[in-house]
C-alpha cells in the first residue's frame, strides 16, 4: 500500500449497513435485557461516576449498539460498578452486567 | 401540465455569437475538451464562437479558498467581461464551472448592489483604464451542447449502447456543485431535478443511473484538497459517492465541471493504492469522461486527439463497448509524431 | 510376618503419604508473604494445643456437621472416629502382642491374619473392642450408602452429584470395612481368633469354605484399601487430611488474601463434599439453580473445569459459608474464580484525584453509601439522629460519593477496587477524624476488613446501640411490632446480630421471621451476583418477604439501603430501616 | 351450571348461624323489574346507572363511601377542554335522583356470589344481602403509593408532592411552597410508578402525560412567572385535543419539556428540592433546583378492584379486573351476568371511562333482555 501523507476520512455519520454487528448480537446474548432500554436516561442521571466526569453510560450502550468501539474507547473503565444505574432502572436492566459484558467483549478487540 | 411545470425549470440559453473562457486547470488535466467543444460548435453547428488570446483567470479557486478578496475577484472578473466587450459579444461562455458560479455570484451581486458595480468600474478604470458591459447571458458549455443534444445527435455515428449486449449503457452523471447549487435558476432542472447532462445522456441512448449518492459532491471542496492533512475528507466524499454508485455498475461517469472529472478519475487511483479497493468488477475503475470527450467521441473523433489517454481510469473497455476503433499504438504518439515514454503503471489500479 | 497380600495395601499407603507430603509441602510453599507473616507472628503464642484439639473435634468428631444435623454428624464421625480408633487400638493391640517390639504398618491392619492364637483374656478383649468399632464404622457406612440413595434421611434435601472417579473411589471406600467383616469372620471360622461378631459370623460358615475363601479375601480386602489409599489424594477424599492441615493453620491466623495461594489450594482439598452448602442456597431453594453451590463450583475449580457462570451466578449471600461444617471462606475462592485479570485496569479513577476532604476533627465521618442517595429517608433520620444527641458530623459522600470498592472486589477487579479504597482512605485520613460511621453494610464490610483505617468503624446500628447504650438518645417505645431483616452483608458477612435486635427491643416489639439471624434469607438485591434477571430477583424477594411476615408484624426493619429497596419495590409499604425508625421514636 | 358447582351450599350455611347473624335478605320486589347492582359510584358506576335506569331497569348503586364520584371530585378542571369537574360530577349526581337508582352510600361490598345461573348476591361487609340479575364492577383504580419511589423524596422532603395534591391545591386556588411563598420554578415528572418493572407496573397509565400539561398550564394561569418543567420519557398525547394542549403549553405558555427521567432527589438547605435527570436528547446529566417536584403518579387497580376480582376469579393483569377480549367483549367477564366498566379494567381516561360505561349499560339491557 502507497503512503501519501493523508488517508481516507472516516463518516461522522453512523454508517450502519457496513457495520458488523455481531458483538452486538452476542451482548444481547449474554444479557438479553439490554434489549429493553427505552433510553429514558435515569442510569446516567444517578450515575456515581457520572457525578465526577462526563462518563454517560446511557451513551456508551447506545455507541455499543451502533458499533461504535472506537468512540467508547475507556469509557467504560470510570465506572465503579456501585449499581445504582441498576437499582433505577424502570426496565430492570440488568446495567451492572451489562458493563462487565461490554468490557469482555470488547477486550476481544 | 407537466411541460408546463418543467418550463420553470429551464434557463435561457443564447443561439449563438459566444465568447469562450477557457478554464485553468482543464487545459492541462483534458486538454483535448476544450478543442474539441470548439470544433464541435464550429464544424458541428456552425456557430460563431470566439476564444480570445488575452484571456486569464478568474480566481474561483483561490477566491473559494479565501486567498482573493471579494473585491480583487470582481476586478479580475470585469477585465475578463471588458475583453468580451471589446471582442464585441454579449454571451458569455466560461468553460469552468466555478468560473460559471463566479461569474453568476458576481454578477447577481451587482443586481444587489450597484454601489459594487460601480466600484469594480472604477478599479478596472484606474487600474486598466478598459470598460465593460455586463454579459447579456451567462451559460456554461454544457448548457450549448445540450440545447443541441438533438442535432448532435443526428450527426452522431454512434450511439450509447453496449453493442454485444445491445442494451443502454448505464451512465452516471455528475454536476459540478457551483453550476446549480449556488443559483439554482441559472441550472437547467434548477438545483432539484439538474438535467444538463441526463438530456444529453438520454438523447444519446444511454441510461441515467439514479442512486442514492448521486447529488453529493465530489469531494473537490477547494481548502480540503489544497491542504494535504484534509485531503482525507475530500477522499472520503468522492469514496462515499463511489460505494453508492457501485451496485449498479456503470460503465462511465459523465461530469461537467473539471474539478469533478479530475477527482472522480484521480482519487480511483488513490483508493485503489490505498486501500485495494475498486469499483468496478475487474479492477480497472469506471471511466470518467467530459460532456465534449463524450459528444466527440460518438461523433466519431480520435480519442487520442480527444485526450482520452491522458485520464487515470483508461477508457478502452468502454470505447470497446461502444464499438469506436481506436489505433492502440498511437496512444502515445505526440503532436510532433514521435512516441511518448509510457506512464508508470498503478499497482493496484489496472489501465 | 509378611504376605504377599499385603503388596496392595503397601503400595496404597506409600503412595497416599507420598503424594500427601508433596502436596502439603507445595501448598505450605506457595502460601503468601502476608500468611507466613502472620503464621510466624501466632507461631510462638501457643496456639498448639487448641488447634490439635480443634482438629481433634473437627476431623474425628465432626461437631459442627453434627450442629447442622445429628445424623449426618453421627454417619461421618461415625466413619471417621470408628475407623481412626480401629487404627490405634489395632496398634496397641499389636504392639501388646509383641510385648512393645517394633512391627511392619500390615502387622497390626491384618492382624488376625498373622495371628491365630488369641485365647488370652487380654486378646479376647481386644477382639471384643476391634468387633465393636467395627459395627461402629460399618453402621456409618451403612448410613452413608442409605444418605446416596435418599438424602431425605440425613436431613437433606439433596446430595451432592458424583462423577465416575468419585464413584469408584466411594464404592471401594464402602467396600473396605465389609471385606474386613467377611475376611476377619473367615480366618475366625478356620482358627477361632475372632471376636464376638466376627466368630459368631465365622461359625456360620463352612470350614471348607473358609479355607478356600480365606486368602481372596483378605487380598481383597487389601486391594480396597490400597486402591482407596492411592487414588484418595486425587479425590474429594483427600479432604480427611487436608481439613487438619487446614484447621492447624486457621488457628495460626492464615488467612485467605486477595490473590489465590497455597492457603486457598488446601481450602480447596478441604472441602468433603458433604452437601450442606447446598440446603440453604436460596439460588437453589427459591430459583432451583443447582449447579453453582460451593460443592459444584469446588469441585470444577479441582477438577479444571469451572465454568465462569458457576462462579458468578452466586449472591454472595454467605449462607453457605456460615453453615460450612468445615468453615471454608468460599466468597474468597468464588472471588479468585470471578478474578478478571485481563480488564481489570490501573489508573481507573484519575478524576477522583481532584476530590478534597474536609477538616472534620471532632466530628464523625457519615459515609451513607452509594444506595443511600436512593434511599434518602435513611440519610435524613441519620442526620436526625446526630443532631439529637448534639453530635457533628461530616456526610462524606452527601453531593456525590466514591464508591467504597467491594462491588468491584466481588466482581474480580481486584486493582480496580484497591485504587478505589486509596481515594476513600486517603480522604478519611485526611479528615482527621476518629470515628467512621457508614449506612451501607457493603460498604461497612468493606471498611472493616478490606480498608485498613486507622479510624473505628461502625455500621450505624451499632453506632445506634452505643448511643442508646450511653443514654444519650432520649427515645419513647410504641408497640408496633417489627420483624427484623438480616442484611446478608451486615450479619453473615460482619457478625452484626445483636446491635440492632438491642436497638429495636428498646423501641419496638420485636417478632421472629421464620429464618433469621445467621439463617436469615437474601433480598434478591445482593449486589454479588451480576447476572441475576430482575425477575429472579424478584422471585427471591418475594421468598424473603414471606419469611419475613410469618408472624405478620406491622413493620419489617432492615438496615441496609439494597434491602430496604427490594422490598419497598414490592407493594409493600412497610419496611423501615432501623435509622428512621429510631428517628421516628425519638424525643424531640 | 359450572357457577352452580363452586360454591355450594351457600344457603345451607347460613341455616346452621344463630338468626341474628344471620344475614337479612333484602328483597326488593316492587315489581317484576330486573336488578342490576353496580358497585362503585364514580364516573363509570354512575353513568351506567343512569343508563340502565332509563331503559326502566331498577338500579342498586353502591358505593364504600360516603362521597360519590370522590376521585372526580378531586379534580379541578378536566382535560382538554378545561371544564370544570365539579360541574361534571354534580350534573351525574342530579341525574342519579331517579326512581329506579337506589344509592347504598358506605356500603362496601364484601363479595358477590352467583346463586343460580341468572341469580347474583350481592354480599355487603355489614352483612346485608341483595339480589340481583346483573352485577357491574365499577370499582376503579387508586393512585401509586409515591413512597414506594423512595429516591423521589415523596413523604421526605416537602418540596416533593404528588399530581393529587397538586390538583388540590388548584381547587383551593393556591398554590405556594411550604414557606407561603408562590413556587419560582415547578417541575412535573411523568411516569411515577407506571412504566416500571422495578415496582411491578409495566403498563402506561395513559392520563398522566396530559394530566401534567394540563396541571402545568393551569400553574401558568395563576402564576404566569413561574419556570415550568416537564420530565418525560415519551409524550403520548393520544386523545383528541390532547397534541394541541401540548403545542399550547410550549408556544403560549413557555412550558419547557425535557427528555429525561428524574432518577434521585435531595432536599436543599433552602427547603427546595435538587433533582438529577439526564437531558437525554443532548447526552448530558442535568441537575435542577426546584421549588415543587411534582410527581405524575400512575394508576393502580383500587383495593375493592382487587378484592372483587380475586373473590370473583377473573383477575386480570397488574391485580386488575380482566375482561372476556379487550375488542367485542370488552364489558363481559367469563361469569355469566358480571360486567366490567371503567378503570377496574385498566388505565383510562374520564372520556373513556364515560364511553365504557355507556357500553357496560347497553350490554347489560341486551343480557336481562334475554333472560
Amino acid at each position: 500500500m502507497k503512503s501519501f501523507g493523508f488517508s481516507i476520512a472516516k463518516p461522522r455519520s453512523l454508517e450502519i449497513d457496513g457495520e458488523s454487528l455481531e458483538r452486538l448480537h452476542r451482548l444481547e446474548e449474554k444479557e438479553p435485557s439490554f434489549k429493553r432500554c427505552f433510553n429514558c436516561g435515569g442510569c446516567t442521571a444517578t450515575c456515581s461516576a457520572g457525578q465526577f466526569t462526563d462518563f454517560n453510560i446511557r451513551r456508551v450502550h447506545n455507541l455499543y449498539r451502533w458499533g461504535r468501539y472506537q468512540e467508547l474507547g475507556e469509557e467504560l473503565r470510570k465506572c465503579m460498578l456501585c449499581g445504582k444505574c441498576t437499582l433505577v432502572c424502570p426496565r430492570g436492566v440488568n446495567l451492572r452486567h451489562l458493563i462487565v459484558s461490554m468490557r469482555e467483549l470488547l477486550n476481544e478487540l | 401540465m407537466s411541460k408546463r411545470y418543467w418550463n420553470q425549470y429551464q434557463k435561457e440559453i443564447a443561439d449563438d455569437r459566444y465568447f469562450y473562457e477557457r478554464s485553468c486547470i482543464r487545459q492541462s488535466f483534458f486538454p483535448g475538451s476544450e478543442a474539441a467543444f470548439l470544433k464541435i460548435l464550429r464544424e458541428e453547428l456552425g456557430k460563431d464562437i470566439h476564444d480570445d488570446v488575452n484571456q486569464h483567470t478568474c480566481t474561483g479557486i483561490g477566491y473559494h479558498s479565501d486567498v482573493v478578496p471579494f473585491e480583487t475577484t470582481m476586478t479580475v472578473v470585469a477585465r475578463l467581461f471588458s475583453l468580451m466587450t471589446q471582442a464585441g459579444y454579449e454571451n458569455y461562455v466560461p468553460s469552468c464551472v466555478t468560473s460559471f458560479g463566479v461569474f453568476t455570484e458576481i454578477v447577481e451581486t451587482w443586481k444587489e448592489q450597484p454601489a459594487l458595480l460601480e466600484k469594480t468600474r472604477k478599479l478596472l478604470k484606474e487600474t486598466t483604464g478598459r470598460e465593460f458591459n455586463i454579459p447579456k447571458n451567462i451559460v456554461h458549455p454544457s448548457d450549448i451542447i445540450y440545447k443541441f443534444r438533438f442535432e448532435l445527435r443526428d450527426r452522431m455515428k454512434y450511439r450509447l449502447v453496449n453493442r454485444y449486449t445491445g442494451k443502454p449503457l448505464k451512465v452516471v452523471e455528475h454536476i459540478g456543485c457551483h453550476y446549480a447549487k449556488i443559483f439554482p435558476k441559472h441550472g437547467v432542472g434548477n438545483a432539484e431535478f439538474p438535467y444538463v447532462l441526463a438530456g444529453m445522456i438520454e438523447a444519446w441512448g444511454g441510461e441515467v443511473i439514479d442512486y442514492p449518492e448521486r447529488r453529493h459532491c465530489c469531494g473537490f471542496g477547494f481548502r480540503q484538497y489544497l491542504v494535504q492533512q484534509n485531503r482525507g475528507y475530500s477522499l472520503a466524499n468522492t469514496q462515499k459517492k463511489f460505494e453508492s454508485m457501485q451496485p449498479y455498475e456503470p460503465d462511465f461517469i459523465l461530469t461537467n465541471c473539471p474539478g469533478c472529472s479530475m477527482f472522480m478519475d484521480k482519487w480511483q487511483y488513490v483508493i485503489a493504492e490505498m486501500e485495494n479497493k475498486t469499483y468496478d468488477k475487474d479492477g480497472y475503475g469506471i471511466p470518467v469522461l467530459t460532456y465534449e470527450e463524450l459528444a466527440g467521441l460518438l461523433l466519431g473523433y480520435d480519442p487520442w486527439t480527444l485526450g482520452l489517454q491522458l485520464h487515470q481510469v483508461q477508457s478502452e473497455r468502454l470505447m470497446d463497448k461502444i464499438g469506436i476503433p481506436y489505433n492502440k499504438n498511437e496512444k502515445f504518439k505526440g503532436v510532433s509524431g514521435k512516441l511518448l515514454p509510457y506512464p508508470e503503471k498503478p499497482e493496484h489500479l489496472k489501465v | 510376618m509378611f504376605h504377599p497380600f499385603v503388596i496392595p495395601f503397601c503400595i496404597g499407603t506409600v503412595a497416599l503419604f507420598g503424594i500427601i507430603g508433596i502436596k502439603f509441602t507445595r501448598w505450605i510453599k506457595s502460601l503468601d508473604r502476608k500468611q507466613i507473616t502472620i503464621f510466624r507472628q501466632h507461631f510462638l503464642k501457643g496456639m498448639f494445643i487448641p488447634a490439635i484439639k480443634e482438629m481433634l473435634l473437627e476431623g474425628l468428631f465432626h461437631r459442627k456437621v453434627t450442629r447442622f444435623s445429628r445424623r449426618l454428624g453421627f454417619m461421618h464421625r461415625s466413619i471417621a472416629l470408628g475407623w481412626f480408633l480401629l487404627i490405634v487400638v489395632g496398634f496397641i493391640e499389636a504392639t501388646v502382642n509383641l510385648k512393645g517390639k517394633l512391627h511392619a504398618p500390615w502387622y497390626a491392619i491384618f492382624y488376625r491374619f498373622f495371628e491365630h492364637d488369641q485365647f488370652t483374656a487380654s486378646s479376647r478383649v481386644f477382639a471384643d473392642i476391634m468387633d465393636a468399632l467395627l459395627i461402629y464404622v460399618l453402621i456409618g457406612i451403612g448410613l452413608a450408602v442409605a444418605k446416596s440413595l435418599y438424602a431425605g434421611i440425613m436431613g437433606l434435601r439433596k446430595t451432592s452429584k458424583l462423577k465416575l472417579f468419585d464413584a469408584v473411589l466411594r464404592y471401594s471406600l464402602w467396600l473396605i470395612f465389609p471385606l474386613r467383616l467377611f475376611s476377619e469372620s473367615l480366618t475366625a471360622c478356620l482358627y477361632k481368633n475372632g471376636g464376638f461378631l466376627t466368630q459368631y459370623l465365622g461359625d456360620l460358615f463352612n470350614p471348607m469354605f473358609a479355607s478356600v475363601m480365606e486368602l481372596p479375601a483378605w487380598t481383597a480386602y487389601s486391594i480396597a484399601l490400597g486402591l482407596f489409599f492411592a487414588l484418595m489424594p486425587f479425590s474429594r477424599y483427600m479432604h480427611i487430611f487436608t481439613e487438619l492441615l487446614l484447621i492447624f493453620f486457621r488457628k495460626y491466623g492464615v488467612k485467605e488474601s486477595e490473590q489465590a495461594t497455597g492457603y486457598t489450594k488446601m481450602e480447596l482439598s478441604a472441602c468433603s463434599r458433604c452437601g450442606i452448602c447446598i440446603e440453604n442456597c436460596p439460588m437453589d431453594k427459591v430459583l432451583g439453580v443447582d449447579t453453582i453451590q460451593p460443592v459444584y463450583y469446588l469441585r470444577d475449580v479441582r477438577n479444571r473445569v469451572a465454568k465462569r457462570i458457576t462462579a458468578d451466578n452466586c449472591l454472595m449471600c454467605n449462607q453457605c459459608q456460615s453453615d460450612c461444617p468445615v468453615g471454608i471462606d468460599i466468597s474468597s475462592l468464588r472471588k479468585f474464580g470471578r478474578n478478571k485479570q485481563e480488564l481489570d485496569t490501573h489508573d481507573n479513577y484519575q478524576y477522583l484525584d481532584k476530590i478534597h476532604s474536609f477538616n472534620a476533627i471532632g466530628r464523625v465521618v457519615y459515609f451513607g453509601g452509594c444506595m443511600s442517595h436512593l434511599t434518602p429517608g435513611i440519610v435524613e433520620s441519620m442526620k436526625k439522629i446526630f443532631d439529637a444527641v448534639g453530635q457533628k458530623y461530616w456526610m462524606m459522600d452527601e453531593y456525590r460519593s466514591i464508591c467504597c470498592g467491594r462491588p468491584l472486589l466481588q466482581q474480580g477487579f481486584i486493582n480496580q477496587a484497591a485504587e478505589l479504597r486509596r481515594k476513600n482512605t486517603r480522604l478519611i485520613i485526611e479528615s482527621h477524624s476518629k470515628t467512621l460511621v457508614t449506612s451501607c453494610p457493603i460498604c461497612y464490610q468493606s471498611f472493616k476488613n478490606e480498608y485498613h483505617l486507622p479510624v473505628r468503624v461502625m455500621h450505624h446500628t451499632e453506632y445506634i446501640a452505643m448511643l442508646m447504650q450511653l443514654g444519650k438518645l432520649k427515645v419513647k417505645p410504641s408497640d408496633l411490632k417489627v420483624a427484623y431483616h438480616d442484611p446478608c452483608e451486615l450479619g453473615r458477612g460482619c457478625g452484626i446480630y445483636e446491635e440492632p435486635r438491642r436497638v429495636l427491643r428498646e423501641l419496638v416489639q420485636l417478632v421472629p421471621a421464620e429464618r433469621e439471624g445467621k439463617d436469615s434469607m437474601c433480598c434478591g438485591y445482593n449486589l454479588g451476583n451480576t447476572c441475576l434477571s430482575l425477575e429472579s430477583q424478584m422471585r427471591l424477594r418475594d421468598a424473603s418477604w414471606q419469611n419475613l411476615t410469618i408472624n405478620h408484624p406491622d413493620q419489617v426493619a432492615t438496615a441496609c439501603p439494597m434491602c430496604k429497596k427490594a422490598f419497598q419495590h414490592a407493594s409493600h409499604n412497610s419496611v423501615k430501616d432501623i435509622a428512621e425508625i429510631v428517628a421516628e421514636h425519638l424525643i424531640q | 351450571m359450572k357457577d352452580k358447582k363452586e360454591r355450594p351450599g351457600e344457603r345451607r350455611t347460613w341455616s346452621l348461624l344463630p338468626k341474628a347473624l344471620r344475614p337479612r335478605i333484602e328483597v326488593q320486589t316492587q315489581e317484576e323489574r330486573p336488578v342490576v347492582a353496580i358497585i362503585g359510584a364514580g364516573p363509570a358506576g354512575m353513568e351506567a346507572a343512569i343508563q340502565i335506569a332509563r331503559q326502566s331497569c331498577q338500579v342498586l348503586l353502591f358505593e364504600a363511601n360516603a362521597d360519590l364520584a370522590l376521585n372526580l371530585q378531586n379534580k379541578y378542571k378536566l382535560f382538554p377542554d378545561m371544564s370544570d369537574a365539579q360541574t361534571l360530577a354534580q350534573g351525574m349526581m342530579l341525574a342519579l335522583e331517579h326512581p329506579l337508582i337506589t344509592v347504598y352510600r358506605q356500603t362496601p361490598i364484601k363479595h358477590v356470589v352467583q346463586v343460580e345461573n341468572f341469580h347474583w348476591q350481592v354480599f355487603t361487609e355489614d352483612n346485608r344481602v341483595f339480589k340481583a340479575t346483573a352485577v357491574l364492577l365499577c370499582t376503579g383504580y387508586e393512585v401509586f403509593d409515591a413512597r414506594r419511589k423512595e429516591e423521589l423524596g415523596y413523604g421526605i422532603y416537602n418540596g416533593v408532592i404528588t399530581s393529587l395534591e397538586l390538583e388540590n391545591m388548584f381547587k383551593q386556588e393556591h398554590i405556594s411552597t411550604l414557606t407561603g411563598d408562590s413556587p419560582k420554578r415547578v417541575v412535573f415528572l411523568q411516569c411515577v410508578g407506571s412504566r416500571d418493572e422495578k415496582v411491578g407496573n409495566r403498563y402506561c397509565s395513559k392520563v398522566c402525560c396530559v394530566t401534567a400539561v394540563k396541571q402545568a398550564i393551569e400553574l401558568k394561569r395563576m402564576h404566569p412567572e413561574t419556570e415550568v418543567y416537564v420530565f418525560y420519557m415519551d409524550l403520548r398525547m393520544w386523545g383528541k385535543g390532547f397534541e394541541e394542549m401540548y403545542r399550547v403549553a410550549q408556544e403560549q405558555y413557555n412550558i419547557r419539556f425535557v427528555r429525561g427521567r428524574i432518577s434521585e432527589a435531595a432536599g436543599t438547605f433552602d427547603g427546595g428540592v435538587q433533582i438529577k435527570a439526564e437531558d437525554t436528547l443532548i447526552g448530558k446529566p442535568l441537575k435542577m433546583r426546584t421549588d415543587l417536584l411534582v410527581l405524575m403518579l400512575g394508576m393502580e387497580a383500587s383495593c375493592g378492584t382487587k378484592q372483587l376480582a380475586k373473590s370473583c376469579g377473573i383477575v386480570g393483569d397488574y391485580g386488575f379486573a380482566g375482561s372476556l377480549d379487550p375488542h367485542l367483549n370488552d364489558n363481559h367477564t367469563h361469569r355469566k351476568g358480571l360486567f366490567l366498566a371503567g378503570t377496574c379494567k385498566r388505565p383510562m381516561s374520564l372520556t373513556d371511562v364515560i364511553a365504557d360505561a355507556r357500553s357496560a349499560a347497553m350490554e347489560i339491557i341486551n343480557y336481562l333482555s334475554k333472560q
